[in-house]
């Protein structure tokens, strides 16, 4: 599965999407993101995810073919 | 209506579509790059989005807010890429028949559009450093 | 800076000078002629002024909200004589360093311009009668 | 002294300003205008009075070529 990265996440692994094995669930993804990229374990704890363009929660499950993104804290305006 | 746009914001156009006979009052909040954040000193500032989820927050932000004021017409606009100090980040231009809801939807807007839109904005700070700001990161 | 004046008002001109690089949210108002008023259809207002007066109290806001907010720049412009639908009659633009004083601070102005200046409106219905507007008289 | 007129007021009478004899103060004016222009009672108990550009209560003093205004209820905005 893809997951896209933004803001300083991005710049951290210096790439703006990674490919990694399915996950389950939200949960799943994020720590299989912290023990595969320590360089993004801090951001990962404190960033939202999003699925499909929708905030979500660790227990939301990945459907197949979703759009997923690592979402650090937003600070638009 | 929603936009984003890597352009300057033309905030006289977007207030003039949101005015209407039915409307004693129109509100418009800019959002201007600043200066001084405490005592460190922006030169420029750029955004970066996550286009469709942001898109797709904006325009549930107009609907949330038209469900809870009688909005005539509002527009939320805001810019991505570099902008330079004075520069306009964000527009919101609401119209209602009232003053007092004008002024509580047009709050309403920006305040949501902080908390919930996948913007993020990266300060380039005089003495040459970068840092993406991540509130509580 | 207060203004009374019988020409149309350019926010444009107004929100371009309260822009500041210290000072990152500007809020603006327009106040403009609304065509319904509950069932009755309005088609122009007259407004008259006691100018001296006015000027001094719209000073006296001006310097008030001052107080109580960090404003940069603030500009409370009031149009008199006679207004079509749509016209802009008063315009309160505010720039501080954040958005929430200025939200605070433009609404502030005109509650206060409305409750203490002394400018009045006459209605000119389209039945063909005019009617000053007078709360509570 | 003089009072300007404004509004339903100036209507109602159909001039901009009135000379009355000198009022010791506002409360003295507001009764002094209402008997002597009848027309004008309704609206002027109900309006505030100016002395030199400043509101004033029923108790101010009207000094000697103060300006005085007679101020309906406002509607600017």
């Amino acid at each position: 599965m893809t997951v896209l990265l933004f803001a300083r996440a991005r710049d951290l692994l210096g790439i703006d999407r990674l490919e990694i094995d399915e996950a389950a669930t939200v949960g799943d993804l994020r720590r299989r993101l912290t023990q595969l990229y320590p360089k993004l374990a801090g951001l990962a704890a404190v960033s939202a995810f999003a699925v499909n363009n929708e905030f979500a929660s660790d227990t939301t499950p990945i459907p197949a073919n979703a759009e997923v993104a690592l979402l650090p804290p937003v600070s638009g305006g | 209506m929603i936009r984003l746009t890597r352009a300057a914001i033309d905030y006289l156009a977007l207030t003039e579509e949101v005015r209407r006979g039915d409307c004693g009052a129109v509100v418009l909040f800019l959002g201007t790059v600043r200066e001084l954040t405490g005592e460190r000193v922006t030169v420029a500032l750029d955004y970066d989005a996550y286009p469709a989820m942001a898109e797709k927050k904006m325009a549930e932000i107009e609907a949330e807010t038209r469900k809870r004021w009688p909005v005539g017409a509002m527009i939320l606009e805001h810019r991505l890429g570099h902008l330079e100090v004075g520069d306009i980040s964000v527009a919101v231009a609401v119209s209602c028949p009232h003053r007092v809801e004008a002024f509580e939807a047009c709050r309403y807007a920006i305040d949501r559009l902080k908390e919930l839109v996948p913007i993020w904005k990266k300060e380039n700070w005089a003495d040459g450093s970068t840092e993406w700001v991540h509130p509580g990161a």
